[in-house]
Order: C-alpha cells, then structure tokens, then sequence
C-alpha cells in the first residue's frame, strides 16, 4: 500500500464561480486519510506546470476521494479541465490532520471560503455535535450547509456582501459567538482552516478569549512529503514544514 | 548480466543513480516509497557546522519546467546530524555522502575531517550554493579559492572521497572543473542550480523572499548537458552529472556526454520513485543496446 | 490616456515591445500576421559585412519549456541587407535596430558607420552570440576586448543609438553591464541565448550537428530576469530585456525588475502576434493599475 | 482571413498501428491551401512541448481540413489525445506546394508511409489519370487505396514484409516501372514524399532515368513561416528554408 498511486477521475463539478468539487477513485489499494490531511495532485502529464498541488480532501467514501478547490492559477485551471476517466497520478494522504477532540470538549469549527474543505472531513468524523462558523464572499459560496446540519452540525453563517447570514468576517462571527452565545459550562476548541489573514484574526480572538484551537496553514510546496523544506512556517518552536509536522498547527503555535 | 556498478575515485556504486543534495532529506522521507538499498548512493542535505534555520517563507517558486528555491541551507547541523541521522542511513547498503557548506577554509575542514572520522563514503564541496549571501557561491566562482579550498579539505581527508560539486554560475565550467581536479579532488559534480528570479506582477514583489533563488528542473537540463560534456573533455576524473535528470532518457544523455554517475533532484518531488525508475530505466536500455557494461557508455556520444 | 512611449538613449520608442534579433527575420514574414507599425521597434536578424550560409541541418531543437538553435549566423550581408530589406522597413512607422556581428573590431566598426550613415535608428551589437567558434562570443566573455569593442564602435557613430547585447554566458553579468554603459553604449540589452546541447541516445549524435545550441524560450525567464535586474542595479543606462517573453505578464515581470523595454524572440514562433497582444496587455495592465506612464514601473518591484 | 487561426477537433481517429485520422474545423475564415503545403498545429496549451508541429493536410472539405499523421514522440502523442470538441490554434497554410503538372505530361505520384498525406491532396487536384506509387512496411498501412482507384489513379503498391503488392521499396517500384512498364510517349514527371532516405533513392532513380520530379522534405520547425531559418536543407543553390521555399523541392536540386 504506497502514498503513490493512480487515481481515476470519476466526477469533475462546478458548484458555484469559485468552487469546484473533483471525484477520484483510486486505482490502487490506498491508506486512510485522516481529517486534515491532504494530498498532491498531478495537474499535468507534461513538464509544465511541473509540480502537484497540495489539496486537502473533502469526504471520503469506500472507494472514492473527493475534494474541493477553487481555481487561483495555472495549475487549478488544468484541474477545471480534468475529464471523466482521465488518470492522475496523486500523492496522500500527507501531514499531520486535526487531532480528535477529546471527550470533554465542545469544538468550534470555522471555516473561510474554500476552507470549509478540510474542515467538514473532520465534522463528518465527530462523533457528535458541534458548532460551525462558516464565511464566505456571498451567500452562493457558502456550500455543503444541508450535509453540515444533516451531520449534527449547529451552523453560524457569515457573507462578506451580507447576501447571507450576518454580513462580516467569520472571525467576527466567532468573537460574536464567544461572547453572547457561548455557555461557560463548554470547554470549547477551535478547529480552522481559511485564508491567512482570517486565521490570523481567528488566533487574536482565540488567545484574546483563552481559548486553544488548531489551524490547517498552506505554503507553496515542491515535493509535499517533507524532503525539500520548501513549505516552512515561522512557529514559536522555529520553523515548521507544513506538508509534514503541518498542515495542521496549534493555532498559538504559529507566529502571524 | 548487465554491470551497472561504477567507481567514483575509491567509491564503488553498485549503480550511477544518487539522489541530490538538498532533494532527498536525510532519506527518512522516501524509505515509505522505494527501497533505499537499490540506490547508488543517497547525497544528503548540505550540512554546515552550526544548525542554519533558512530563510523565511515564501521558500520555493514554480517556473516554466522548473522551480526556483531560497531554502537558505536550512540543515540540523553537524553535531545533530552524526548523531541522529548517519545512524539511519548507516542502516542501509547504499553509499551515504555528505554535502558539506562553510562560511569559512577552517568549517570546510572541520566538517570533512569528522565526517571522515565517522566514516561517511564521500564528501560533497558545496562551493556553489547561490542562497546564502556570504560563504560558498564565493569559493564556486573565484579559482584561487576554490584551489586552497580543495586541497585544504582534501589534506584533512584518510579515506572519504571528495566530490567537488561545481557551480553553474561561473563563466567557464572547464576552468573550474581543471582547477578541482589539479587541487587533489577525487571527482566532480555539476550542476547545482542557476541563479533565477521571479516577479508577482499584482503585488510586485519577488516570489521568493530572499528575491534570487536557485533554478533546478527540465528547463536548465540542456545547460547542465553542455557543462558536464565540456567538463568531460577538460578533465580526466569521473563526473558527476546532475540538472533536470526525470527519466532514465535524461540520465544516459548526461552519461553519453561523459558523466559517470548522475543525481535526481527535482525529480524525486514530480515522482518519488524516480530514481528506482531510473535504475531500471538505464539497465533496459543497455540490454535493448546490448551493452554489457555501464561504463561503456560514459562520453559514448558521437561529437562533430 | 496611458503613456507607453519611452526613450532608449536617444532613440523614443512608441511602445517598449521590440523583436529580438534572429526570430523576426527582416520583418517580411510577420507583416501577414501583424502591423508592424504597432511595434516599438523591429530588431532584424544578425548582419555581418559578407554573407554568411549558416550551419548545417538540424538546425534547433526543442528541449523541455525551451529550445535549442544554432543558425550560425546565416545572413545576406550588408550590402543586400541595405539593398533589398532596409528599404521594406522603411515603409514603416517603426525604428529599426540592426544586431551587428563581426569577426574583429574593423568589421564591427565598418558595419555600425555604414549602417550609422543609412540612417538606421540603432544598432545592437552582438557580442554574444554562442553559434560561432572565432568572433562574437570572445567580446562578449572579454571585458577588455568588450570595452575595447564598444568604445571603437561608439566613435564611428554620428545619430544611430547604440546598444550592446550582452552574453548571459558571462559569470558576473554587472561586470559587463559596467564596462558597456562606461565604454560609451547608449543602453544595453540582454540577456542572449544561454549555451546548451543534447543527444540523441538512440542515435548517440548531438540533436544539433553544431552540438552547442543557444537556448532560449520560457525555461531561461527566471535567468534573465534575474540579470536584468543585477544590470539594473549596477548602471544607469536603460536596459532591454529578453528571454522567453511569451505573454504580456512575461514583459511586465522585467520592466519590474529593471527593463525599460523588451524584445520578443522564440514568443513569436509560438504566436506570431506575441508582440502586438504583450502591447495590448501592457497597456490593460497599467489601467488596471491606474498607472498612467509605463516609464513608471521600470524598475518598480520591491526588493527586500 | 489570417494564417493564424483557431480550429475546433471535429473527430481523430486510429487509422492502423501507425497512422491516424484528424478532421478539424477552421472557426475563422481561412486561405485555401495547394496540395503538399503544411500546417503548423498546436500540440499543448501549455510551454510543454513547446511548439507547434507541421503536417502537410491530406484533404480539405468546404468546412474542414484533413490530417493524416503518424504518433513519433511527444507532440504526436499528445495529439494521440485530441478529444472532439477541443479547439487548437494553427498556422497556415504554409510553404510551397507541388506545381501543377503541365498538360502534357504523365504525373507520377510516389509516396512512402505517411508520405501519402501530400500525395492524396494532390491527386484529389489532378484533373485526369495518373500513376501512383504507394510503399509501406505492411497491408495494414497501405491506406486510401479505394478513394485513389476512386480518382481515377492507376496504383502500384509495395510491402516492405511482401504482406501486399510486390515486395519491396517504392523506389524499386518506381525503377521497375520506368523500365517495364512506362510508355516511351509519356513524359512522366514525379511527384513524391516519404522518408528520406526513400525520397534519395527516388531521386537517383530519377536522375538515372533522366526523369525531373518534386519531392516534399521535412525538417525541424521552430517557427513554420520563415523567421528562424532553423529548418535550412542544402540545395545546389545554397540553403533553402523547408518552411518557406519548399516543402516541395525540385528533386535534382536536392543536396542529399
Ligand atoms: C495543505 C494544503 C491544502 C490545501 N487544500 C486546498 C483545498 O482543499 N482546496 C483548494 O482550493 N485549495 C487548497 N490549497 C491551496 C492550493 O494548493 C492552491 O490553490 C493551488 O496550489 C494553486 O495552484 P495554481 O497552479 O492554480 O496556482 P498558481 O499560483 O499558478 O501556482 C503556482 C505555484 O504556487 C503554488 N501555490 C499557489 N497558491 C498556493 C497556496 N495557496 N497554497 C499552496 N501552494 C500554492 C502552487 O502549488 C504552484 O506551485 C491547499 C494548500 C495546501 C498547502
Ligand atoms: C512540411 C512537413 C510536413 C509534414 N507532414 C506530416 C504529415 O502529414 N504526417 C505526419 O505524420 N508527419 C508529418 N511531418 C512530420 C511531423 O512534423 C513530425 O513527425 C512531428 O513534428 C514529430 O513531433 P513529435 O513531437 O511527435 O516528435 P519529437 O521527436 O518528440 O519532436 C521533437 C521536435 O522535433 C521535431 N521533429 C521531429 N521529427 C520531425 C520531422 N520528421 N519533421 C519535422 N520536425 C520533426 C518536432 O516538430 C519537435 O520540434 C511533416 C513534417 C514537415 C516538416
Ligand atoms: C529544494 C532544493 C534544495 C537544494 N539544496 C542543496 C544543498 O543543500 N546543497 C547542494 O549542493 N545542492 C542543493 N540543491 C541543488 C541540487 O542538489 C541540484 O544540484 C540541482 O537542483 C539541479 O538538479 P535538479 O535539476 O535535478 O534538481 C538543492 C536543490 C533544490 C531544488
Ligand atoms: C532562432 C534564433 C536565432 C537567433 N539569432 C540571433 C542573432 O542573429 N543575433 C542575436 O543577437 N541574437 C539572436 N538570437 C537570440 C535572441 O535574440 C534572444 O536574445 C534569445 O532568443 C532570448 O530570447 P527569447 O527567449 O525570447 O527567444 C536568436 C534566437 C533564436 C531562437
Ligand atoms: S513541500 Fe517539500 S518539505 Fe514540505
Ligand atoms: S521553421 Fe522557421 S524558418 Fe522554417
């Protein structure tokens, strides 16, 4: 059972202007990812773009993997184009995911845009409810909502434009959260995955309220699996990779 | 049967495929997907004496077939190094060489007489690591002191050998290349990645923050083929040839222009097998060709 | 209204797009594809005093985000050139910049005062061409004979600019950037193609029968990027960028680093429109920025 | 009407173990090519390959151009892959065709392999009967027969296996023929394409014969419109650009 292995695409949608959700089915006995984790995906056959992007999967099913991505470049523009029955060479799963909740402890999920992807994988193994912050440009980028509640989920929804939910940033939301509709009784954890300057906001709210959480990071990546110490991140223990002691960090671990 | 095996000075491979510097770790991360024993040898990532904690993010850009990095010699140090990872790759039956970077003739010293000691198989000179501002790109593009460098370390050396890894950087590759082997260095290796940089037009800032970085991949492949073959023909010690090497195709063009052994660097990133590929790649082309010996096909190419 | 004209010594260019010498032949065979009176500037393939036949077939080669040529210079010579294609230039609203390439100094300064009195706008010396065993490349890797060169040349110049192509093969290309704007060169352009070759491992025979090729294409952006910049910091003198500018983002990138203009080469055999959609883009560009003189992103990326 | 334009892939199909079928549909108005000039056709969006590859077009139907091409390395494979629907961007038509034969001479057309693409475009063109002389290695590449009976062409056919036709190469052929079976009041006039080493020994027959002829050449094209000058092969007068002043070369000026 390798972490290199050929992966059939079964489904490739469009689900709004930013999102898209990619179906693969693995043509090979593979490992079981962990919620957090994420995978490098071929974009080409060719040299150019030469290198696989970092994505971190969305569900997983018996025999498929999905995953969500928006288009940014290059490389995600091939991926738009990727057609049934095409196959991908992939890398996964890869780094250290969000680590289980413990018993004792109500979690928080907050999820920017695109970064709802690692952060559902996780709602979808926790054994029972919790809380979502969800933000987004508009309410049609705010996705998978019936799938979140259908799981449990008590849901806090935030739009940029305010075309849903409150209108602001979902760190406002979760500073909004703490103080008027938390119960002290809760010992709550975040767990996060958004745009840089949203976790950063995340983190000030977190250590401002006392509160510990976790953050899956991105940083451009060459290889994905820990051997060219491209993917670095300044924490307070010194510089990190995020493809392998990552994606996930402390969230008071990471200095901003 | 096909004989793969190579000599690099002293140094006996059981194949011409290493892995290069700075693009294998220090192994650990690749035993999950080939078998480690099947390498010729495994370069590891340069050490210096001190741990270096590198440059900040961003550390790496894609380019047209190829990627630049500023990783800034990021490495555990030397002490750290001997202690908790030469044991590992002790474990294996490859050849382990070791990459070495100093500021200084007395840190090249000192790093190559102790790995010596602990009996490391070769010593790789990295005089041409275009990430840091002072220290080794100087003693990669001035020939006086890459001769003192070379001949100081080759004196502290009983038994590794010395690899003298070449810059690309210099105007004329033979010069050097004569330069290394007339200073006692057992053999070369060449190329280490160009000079490069990139601009994001939207924010016009340079893509990685240490601005200029190091070019490696398919796209300086041909350059790294002219070195090694102008290398070939000035000098008579064995070359190492590296840059952009994917496929086993790309492997035996450099050894067709003279290299006698070769290192996978950004390949093992695209694919992490690429050097077992490689391997077995190069021996089905000498029995498609029906040459015996690996050797014979070191500066094999028909010049005009 | 956005301002894209710039000056070039004393040479004002109506936009910073020109073609780079040898990939736009003497402009006939794009004046079905393009309005040549939309460019900057037309850079017409290297002339030398006698006509030259070139090398022998294969000619190029393609390499991974690149490609391999070596013309060899071929060319009708001054006097056709005069005779027959200058003229066909003329009918256009364009400058005309004439890469010269001679053996010694004589046939360089004979070249630049004939083609000087014709009137052309400017001339761009080629001191770096890699295709020619004797000539050329020696300028361009000699800052003695360089400054030797340009300054024999400058004085036999009355009204024509003059700009000095600089080699890429050079190891410190500042260097030379000095002694062009020192030795008396209106602007200097760079960088040229970078020396590169490949086999055949079927046949074992260069892909080029010259074996060395130049290497040109997106896969040595990142290289020229980067030495346009250094040149930018080390002179005073406007410098024009080259090396595998496809698209208009490609240009920006280096007039960012430091370029006040740019030359298209193997982007015109990708799309022979390349030049006139990088006008297009550059000009989209700087409204989306709000920027209403090019002149004012020369040199504009934030360094750190 | 530019040279440069856009086509959509209207179908690609496997012709045998060696060549293929590509139909495509010009979506701007385009020149009307002469039979044995080229097109340049784009093999990837991407910078790799890098450039365009030439082939000369087999057929042209109100709305359509015909290529027949054989898969040799990376860009035919890439090609290969051509899904319908795909739209590509091309150049051309380009060079210099073969000259339409004067009334009073007997063509005959010879063609190697692949070589047959220029060759049927120009029998399409050819008002009245003529010869053809058709190599390939085996039966199952020996392709078009019917539609050339079609045209009213009189057909000699060589294997180089013997697996149809006389055993042999079309060089032969074209000496067995001149020797046996032409007519002393026609005056035969070649028109041939293939590999080159056939296309040599075509042209010593020729000679030998005292027979003038036209042969299409291929060389290495980075541009295929006459800039680079990369694709020079030595003619009695000098360097000629394959691109510009051929593909089709009078036969006897062809240094081989
Ligand atoms: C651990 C991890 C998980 C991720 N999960 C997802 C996900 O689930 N959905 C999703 O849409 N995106 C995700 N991303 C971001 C995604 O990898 C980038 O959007 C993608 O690599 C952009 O590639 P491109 O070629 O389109 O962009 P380009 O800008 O053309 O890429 C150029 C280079 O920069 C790198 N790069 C650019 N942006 C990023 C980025 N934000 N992170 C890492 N590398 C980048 C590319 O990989 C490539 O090497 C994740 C990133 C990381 C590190
Ligand atoms: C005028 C002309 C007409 C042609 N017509 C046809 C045709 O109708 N059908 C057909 O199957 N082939 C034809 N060819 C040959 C065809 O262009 C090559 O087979 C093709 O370019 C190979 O590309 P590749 O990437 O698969 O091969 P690679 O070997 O991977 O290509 C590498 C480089 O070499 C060039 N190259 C390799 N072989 C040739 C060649 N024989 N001629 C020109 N360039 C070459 C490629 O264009 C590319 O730039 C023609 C060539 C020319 C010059
Ligand atoms: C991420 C990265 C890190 C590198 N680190 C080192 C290093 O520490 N020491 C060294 O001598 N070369 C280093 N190199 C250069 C490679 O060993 C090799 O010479 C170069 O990348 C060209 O080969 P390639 O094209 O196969 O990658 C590094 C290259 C890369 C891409
Ligand atoms: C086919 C070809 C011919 C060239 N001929 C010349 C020449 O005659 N004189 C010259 O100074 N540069 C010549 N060059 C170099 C180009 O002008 C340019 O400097 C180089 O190709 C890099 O730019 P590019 O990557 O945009 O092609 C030639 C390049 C190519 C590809
Ligand atoms: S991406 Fe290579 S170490 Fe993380
Ligand atoms: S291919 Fe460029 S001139 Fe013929």
């Amino acid at each position: 059972m390798s972490k290199l292995f050929r992966a059939e695409v079964v489904s490739n949608l469009t689900l709004n202007d930013k999102n898209n959700l990619l179906t693969l089915k693995p043509l090979e006995k593979v490992l079981k990812p962990e919620p957090g984790q994420f995978y490098m995906i071929e974009v080409s056959h060719t040299y150019d773009p030469l290198l696989k992007r970092p994505f971190s999967y969305l569900r997983r099913r018996v025999a498929e993997l999905q995953f969500l991505y928006a288009v940014r470049g290059r490389g995600t523009s091939l991926m738009k184009k990727f057609k049934e029955g095409m196959v991908i060479n992939m890398i996964g799963p890869l780094g250290r995911g969000y680590p289980r909740p413990r018993k004792d402890c109500m979690p928080l999920l907050v999820a920017g845009g695109t970064g709802i992807a690692p952060i559902f994988s996780l709602a979808e193994e926790l054994p029972r409810k919790a809380y979502i912050l969800h933000g987004a440009k508009c309410r049609d980028e705010l996705i998978l909502m019936d799938e979140l509640m259908g799981l449990g989920m008590e849901s806090f929804l935030c739009t940029d434009d305010g075309s849903f939910g409150v209108k602001g940033t979902v760190a406002d939301a979760l500073y909004d959260f703490l103080m008027h509709k938390a119960s002290p009784s809760n010992h709550y954890v975040i767990f996060a995955c958004g745009p840089r300057q949203m976790l950063e906001a995340v983190a000030r709210v977190a250590s401002e309220k006392g509160i510990r959480g976790y953050a899956s990071l991105e940083e451009n990546m060459a290889c994905g699996f820990g051997a060219c110490l491209g993917c670095a991140v300044k924490t307070i223990h010194g510089y990190k990779r995020v493809c392998k002691e990552g994606p996930v960090f402390p969230i008071e671990d990471i200095v901003w | 049967m096909i004989n793969l095996t190579v000599n690099i000075g002293n140094l006996k491979l059981k194949n011409p495929v290493m892995t290069a510097s700075g693009t294998f770790g220090y192994g650990e991360e690749y035993a999950e997907f080939i078998d480690l024993n099947r390498l010729g040898a495994i370069v590891v990532k340069g050490i210096s004496i001190e741990p270096m904690e590198g440059n900040p993010p961003p550390r790496t850009w894609e380019t047209p077939c190829g990627m630049l990095n500023a990783i800034g010699l990021q490495n555990i140090g030397l002490k750290r190094f001997l202690k908790e990872k030469l044991p590992f790759l002790r474990k294996f039956d490859t050849k382990v060489i070791v990459n070495i970077l100093g500021n200084t003739f007395e840190e090249y010293a000192k790093l190559a007489c102790s790995l010596d000691e602990e009996g490391v198989d070769a010593i790789e000179l990295n005089v041409s690591c275009p990430n840091v501002k002072r220290g080794g790109i100087i003693f990669g593009t001035d020939k006086k002191m890459l001769a003192k460098l070379v001949a100081g370390v080759k004196k502290c050396i009983k038994s590794a050998t010395l690899i003298t890894k070449l810059s690309p950087n210099a105007s004329d590759i033979k010069e050097f290349a004569i330069v290394a082997e007339s200073s006692g260095s057992d053999a070369i290796s060449l190329i280490n990645t160009i000079r490069g940089m990139s601009i994001d037009i939207e924010t016009r800032k340079p893509r990685l923050v240490n601005v200029i970085g190091g070019l490696s991949g398919p796209a300086i492949r041909p350059i790294a083929v002219r070195m090694v073959w102008e290398a070939y023909e000035a000098v008579n010690i064995p070359i190492i040839g590296i840059g952009g090497i994917i496929k086993s195709e790309d492997a035996i063009e450099f050894m067709l222009a003279g290299a006698s052994a070769v290192q996978v660097g950004t390949g093992n990133f695209l694919n992490p097998r690429a050097t077992i590929e490689i391997v077995d790649g190069i021996e089905a082309y000498l029995k498609r060709k029906s040459v015996s010996n690996v050797g014979e096909i070191v500066g094999a190419f028909i010049g005009s």
